[in-house]
C-alpha cells in the first residue's frame, strides 16, 4: 500500500501517536493520500476523527511520528510559515467555530483575504460562496442568531471560499436534512472534481456507501482497516 | 495599510462597550497620573520658594574697607551652591531693623549712634538649598574668611523643616511610582481582559490560516488609538478643571517680603499655580499610548502561547 | 385533532408566532402535546424546531400566541417561578450547551443539585447517569476536550439527570454513530416508557421510521403537517 | 450555606488567574487610596502645626490692675473661635525680646526702664484657624474692649500662606475624591470583566433551572472574599513600607520654639508620622468589599437582563 515515491501523495502521514496526557487519542497511525484523492474517515465517538484532522492543520501538534504535507514535514515548520501552509487547507470544523461577534460576510470575508483576494474582488466571492450553500439571504447575521444547520452551511463556505488544494471536511452535514445535506456533499465532490482533495470524516454510513471511494475505520486510536468501497449506482 | 486602520476601527466601533471602558481606563488612569504630577509639582514650586528664603547672614569687622569687600564678595560668590550675595550696609540694616521691631520702636528711637555691623547676605541656589547641611558647610567655609566676625544661618527649625519637606518631597514621589504602576497594571490589565474576550476570535483566525500581522496589528492601532483617545480626554480634563478651580479661586497675592524672621524671607508673591509643562504632556500622552500597546502586546503574547 | 379538555394535555401552543426583528421564525403554530407522548418535529434546515423548542423551555419569549405547560401560561409567570418551571424539563440544546469551565461531572452534578437532590445522593446520581450514556471514564474532563460525540452524550446526560417529565431534545445524535445514537435513543424511549414526554428534534428520518409515533414537520416557521407514523417492524 | 462558601472558594481557585487580577487591582486601587491619605493626613497635620503657630497679641494700656486683667482673660475665652489666652506681663516680653535679638542684643543693653506693655497672647482653635477672615474678625473684637490699646496678628502674608494651604487642601480633596471615583471604576470595572468570562456559564446555568440565588451567591460572597484580600493586602504593603520608610527617616527633632516672627510659633517638635487610625483603616477594608459587591452586582445585572 505504501509506496515512497513522493510525487502522487500529497499527505503522507508516518507513525503518528497523538496523547492527551495519558490518554492515547491517536496509536500509530499510518496512510498516505494521494493529490486528488476523495477519502473517507469514519469511526465510533472518540476514535479520533477530529484529532487528525486537527494535526494535519496544525491545529494539535504531532506526539510522535511523522506528518508531511506537500513536501512540507510538519514538525519542522517554522511558525512564519504555518499560515500559509494553513492556508492550503480549507476546513470544516465539527463546531463550526465561526467567529460570534463577526457577521456571516465578515467570517468568510476573512479567509478570503488572508489568502490574498485582491480587495474589491472580496466582496463578489463571498457572494458566491454564500449562494452555493443557500445562505445569501443571511450574509449581516451573526453566527449565534443562525439555526444549526445555517451555521454548518457558513462553515462549509468558509472552507471552500478560499479555493483550498485539500479540504477537511470534519461531520459537514451533523445537522442537516437530508435535502441540505446532499447539496453540501454535492458540492465536496464538485471541488474534487476541479482537482482538490477532500477528506472527509462522519458517521453518515449512508453518504460513504453512496459515494464509495477509499475508507479508513478507526477504533480507539487505531487504523483499523483501510478499504475501498465500490460506488454505488 | 489604511485598510488595517479601517479595520482597527471597525473593531472598535463594533466592540463599543468594551472598548469604552478601555478607553475610560487610561483616560482615568492618565487623570490620576497627571492630577498627581499637578498637585505634586506645584507644591514643589510652595516648597522651592519656602526653602529659597533662607538666607545666611556674614557679619563684618567694623571698618572693613570697600575694596576688601568687593574682594570677599567675590570669594564667597565663587563657593559651591552659592545664588546670590548681596553686600548689605549697616545704615541699611538699621532701617530694616526698625520696620522689622514697629511696636516697639520706641526703644531704639534715640540711639545716637549705629551699633549695627556691615553683612553680607548670601542665597544658596536650587539643588543646594534641599539639604540642610549645604547651609552648614558653607557656613564654615565663609566664616573662615578673614574679617568675617560672625556668619548667622537661620535657626535650628529651618533644617528642620527642610528635613520635612524632603521626607515630603520623597513620599511624593513614592505615591507618583505608585500610582504610575499601579495605573500601568490598571490599563494594561483592562486591555488584556477585553482581548480576553475576543481570544475565540484570535484563534479562529490562526486556523484557518491568517497571518500574525493581519490578526496583530488591528488590535496594535485599536490600542494605540485607545491609548491616544484615553490620554487626549484625562489630560482634557485635567486642563478643564485646572482652570475652573484656578479661576474661581484666584490669589489675590501683592509683592510683599516678610522681614521679621532673621536671615528667612518668604517671597510667596512670586508663586503662581501652573499646569504641566507640555513636555510633561507630552510625555503623558506617549506613555498612555505606549501602555496601551504594552497591555496590547502582553495579552497577544498570552494567548499565542496556547 | 384538538380537544380541549386540559386533563392530558402536557402542553398547549395557541397561535404562537416569533419573529427574531423581521424574520418569522415561526407562524401561526397550534398543537398540543398528551402527557407521556413521544413527538417528532422535523423539517428542513432553519425551519424553526430549535427555536419552539427553545421557547417551551423560556429560553426565548414568545412574540405572540400563548403557551400553556402543565397548566402555568409562560407569558403570564412570574420571574420568580421560571427556574422551578425550567426544572421540569430536561433538555438537550443543539449545541449542548456545556459549562467549558466545569468538569463533565460538574456539569451534570449542577442539574442534580439545582433539583434539590440530598448532598451525599448527588455524586452517586451523576455516576449512573455518566454511565448510562457510556461516559464515565471522563467524569473528570472539561467538555472542550471531548470528542464532539462525547460531548453529545454528556448534554444527554445532564438533560435526563434531573429525572425531569418533559424532554426536550434537540438534534440529539447528530454528531454519533449509528451504534452510539441507538444508545442514546433508547435511552430516550426508556424514559418514554417510564412516563416521561419527549419531544424530539431531529432530521434522522430513519430512526422515526423506526420508532414510529407523531411527527411534526415544520417549514419555514409553518406547521405543515402532522401525521401518525406506524412503528417500523 | 457553609456549601455555598466551599462553591465560591472552588471557583476562585478554578479560576485563579482572573481571581489574582482582580484581587490585585483590588489591592492596588486601595493601595493608593490609602497611601494618599496617609500623605494628605500628615501633610494635614503639619499644615495645622503652622496655623497653631499663629497668635492674636493684644496690647494693654499701662497700668491696667490685676483684677481686671483676670476679668479681660474672661471675656476673650469667651469669644468664637478662641482656644487659649495667655497673659504675658511686660517683664517677661521684654526677655523673649532680648532673646529674641540676640545677636543685636547691644542695642538694649542698658535700658533703665521697660518700654513694652503688658499683653495677652491669643491662640485660634482648630476650625477657626483655618480661615483668615476668623483671625481679622476676633482681632476686631478683641480691639473693641476697652484697656486693650492695639491689636497685633502677624502679617498679612500669614493670611496669604494660609490661603494657598487652604488651595493645596482642597486639591487634596479633589485628589482624593478623584482617586476614590476612578478605583471603584476601576474595581467594579475589574469584576465585572472577569465575571464577563463567565456569562455563557451563568446563561447556561439559567437554562437549565438552577434558582438564583443558586447561581449568584457564590459570585457575591467571591466578590466579598476578593474585595476583602485585596483590602487586606493593600493595607498591609502599605503598614509595610511606611514603618520601614519612617523608621528609615526617622526624624531627630528635639524640643524649639520659633520665637522670632512676632505672634508666629512653628512647634514642629510636635510633628509626629502617624499611620491611619484603626477606624479608617477599617473603613477603608469595608469600602474595598463594598466595592467589589458593587462590581458584582453591576455585571450580574447587566448578564441578566439579556
Ligand atoms: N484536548 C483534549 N484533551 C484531552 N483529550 C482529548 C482532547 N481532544 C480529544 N480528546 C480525546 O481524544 C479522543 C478522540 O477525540 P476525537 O475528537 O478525535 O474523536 P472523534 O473521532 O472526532 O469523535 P466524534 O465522532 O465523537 O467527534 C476522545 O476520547 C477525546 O476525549
Ligand atoms: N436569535 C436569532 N436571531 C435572529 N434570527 C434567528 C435567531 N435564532 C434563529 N433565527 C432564525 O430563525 C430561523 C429558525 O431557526 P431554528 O434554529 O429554529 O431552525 P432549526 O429548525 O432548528 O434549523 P436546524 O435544523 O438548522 O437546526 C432560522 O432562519 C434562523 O436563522
Ligand atoms: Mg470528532
Ligand atoms: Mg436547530
Amino acid at each position: 500500500m505504501q509506496t515512497f515515491s513522493n510525487d502522487n501523495f500529497i499527505i503522507r502521514i508516518f507513525h503518528v501517536h497523538k496523547r492527551y496526557g495519558p490518554k492515547n487519542a491517536l496509536i500509530d497511525i499510518r496512510f498516505d493520500v494521494s493529490e486528488n484523492e476523495f477519502l473517507f474517515i469514519t469511526g465510533p465517538s472518540g476514535a479520533g476523527k477530529t484529532t487528525l484532522l486537527k494535526m494535519l492543520n496544525l491545529g494539535e501538534p504531532v506526539t510522535e511520528g511523522q506528518i508531511i504535507i506537500d513536501g512540507v514535514n510538519l514538525s519542522r515548520i517554522s511558525r512564519s510559515r504555518i499560515p500559509s501552509l494553513r492556508r492550503k487547507f480549507g476546513i470544516i470544523f465539527q463546531d463550526y467555530k465561526l467567529i460570534p461577534t463577526k457577521t456571516v460576510f465578515e467570517n468568510i470575508a476573512l479567509v478570503v483575504e488572508a489568502v490574498g483576494t485582491k480587495r474589491r474582488l472580496i466582496r463578489k466571492k463571498v457572494r458566491s460562496v454564500l449562494r452555493t450553500v443557500g445562505m445569501e439571504g443571511k450574509s449581516k447575521s451573526l453566527p449565534p442568531t443562525l439555526s444549526g444547520g445555517e451555521q454548518q452551511r457558513v462553515a462549509v463556505a468558509r472552507a471552500i471560499a478560499g479555493n483550498p488544494r485539500i479540504i477537511l471536511a470534519d461531520e459537514p452535514t451533523g445537522n442537516l436534512d437530508a435535502e441540505s445535506a446532499g447539496i453540501i456533499f454535492e458540492l465536496l465532490r464538485e471541488f474534487h472534481t476541479r482537482g482538490a482533495t477532500v477528506i472527509l470524516a462522519t458517521h453518515n454510513t449512508e453518504l460513504i456507501r453512496r459515494t464509495g471511494g477509499r475508507v479508513i475505520l478507526l477504533e480507539q486510536g487505531r487504523l483499523k482497516t483501510s478499504t475501498i468501497i465500490p460506488k454505488l449506482t | 495599510m489604511l485598510h488595517i486602520f479601517i479595520r482597527a476601527i471597525r473593531d472598535i466601533l463594533s466592540n463599543s462597550f468594551l472598548n469604552a471602558v478601555a478607553v475610560i481606563t487610561i483616560a482615568l488612569s492618565v487623570l490620576i497620573i497627571s492630577a498627581f504630577a499637578l498637585f505634586f509639582i506645584n507644591a514643589d514650586a510652595v516648597m522651592n520658594i519656602w526653602t529659597e528664603g533662607i538666607r545666611i547672614m556674614a557679619y563684618l569687622e567694623p571698618g572693613v574697607p570697600e575694596k576688601k569687600i568687593s574682594k570677599i564678595t567675590q570669594e564667597i560668590q565663587r563657593m559651591d551652591g552659592v545664588q546670590e550675595t548681596r553686600f548689605i550696609a549697616k545704615e541699611e540694616a538699621l532701617e530694616q531693623f526698625k520696620a522689622q521691631i514697629r511696636g516697639q520702636s520706641s526703644l531704639i528711637d534715640n540711639l545716637k549712634e549705629n551699633p549695627l555691623p556691615d553683612a553680607f547676605e548670601i542665597r544658596m541656589a536650587e539643588p543646594f538649598r534641599n539639604n540642610w547641611e549645604n547651609f552648614e558647610t558653607l557656613a564654615m567655609q565663609i566664616r573662615a574668611i578673614p574679617s568675617v566676625e560672625e556668619v548667622e544661618y537661620g535657626q535650628k527649625w529651618l533644617g528642620r523643616v527642610i528635613h520635612i519637606l524632603n521626607l515630603f518631597r520623597l513620599a511624593g514621589y513614592a505615591l507618583g511610582c505608585l500610582f504610575f504602576m499601579a495605573t500601568v497594571f490598571f490599563v494594561a490589565n483592562t486591555i488584556r481582559l477585553v482581548l480576553y474576550s475576543r481570544q475565540e476570535e484570535i484563534e479562529i483566525m490562526r486556523l484557518v490560516g491568517a497571518s500574525e500581522g493581519f490578526i496583530k496589528d488591528p488590535f496594535y492601532i485599536q490600542s494605540l488609538i485607545q491609548g491616544g483617545l484615553g490620554g487626549i480626554i484625562g489630560l482634557g480634563t485635567l486642563f478643564v478643571t485646572f482652570n475652573f478651580i484656578v479661576g474661581n479661586w484666584k490669589l489675590e497675592i501683592g509683592t510683599w517680603k516678610l522681614g521679621s524672621v532673621p536671615n528667612f524671607e518668604f517671597p510667596i508673591s512670586n508663586f503662581e499655580f501652573g499646569f504641566l509643562s507640555p513636555e510633561i504632556s507630552a510625555g503623558i500622552l506617549l506613555g498612555s499610548m505606549f501602555v496601551g500597546w504594552l497591555g496590547c502586546y502582553l495579552s497577544l503574547r498570552q494567548f499565542l502561547k496556547v
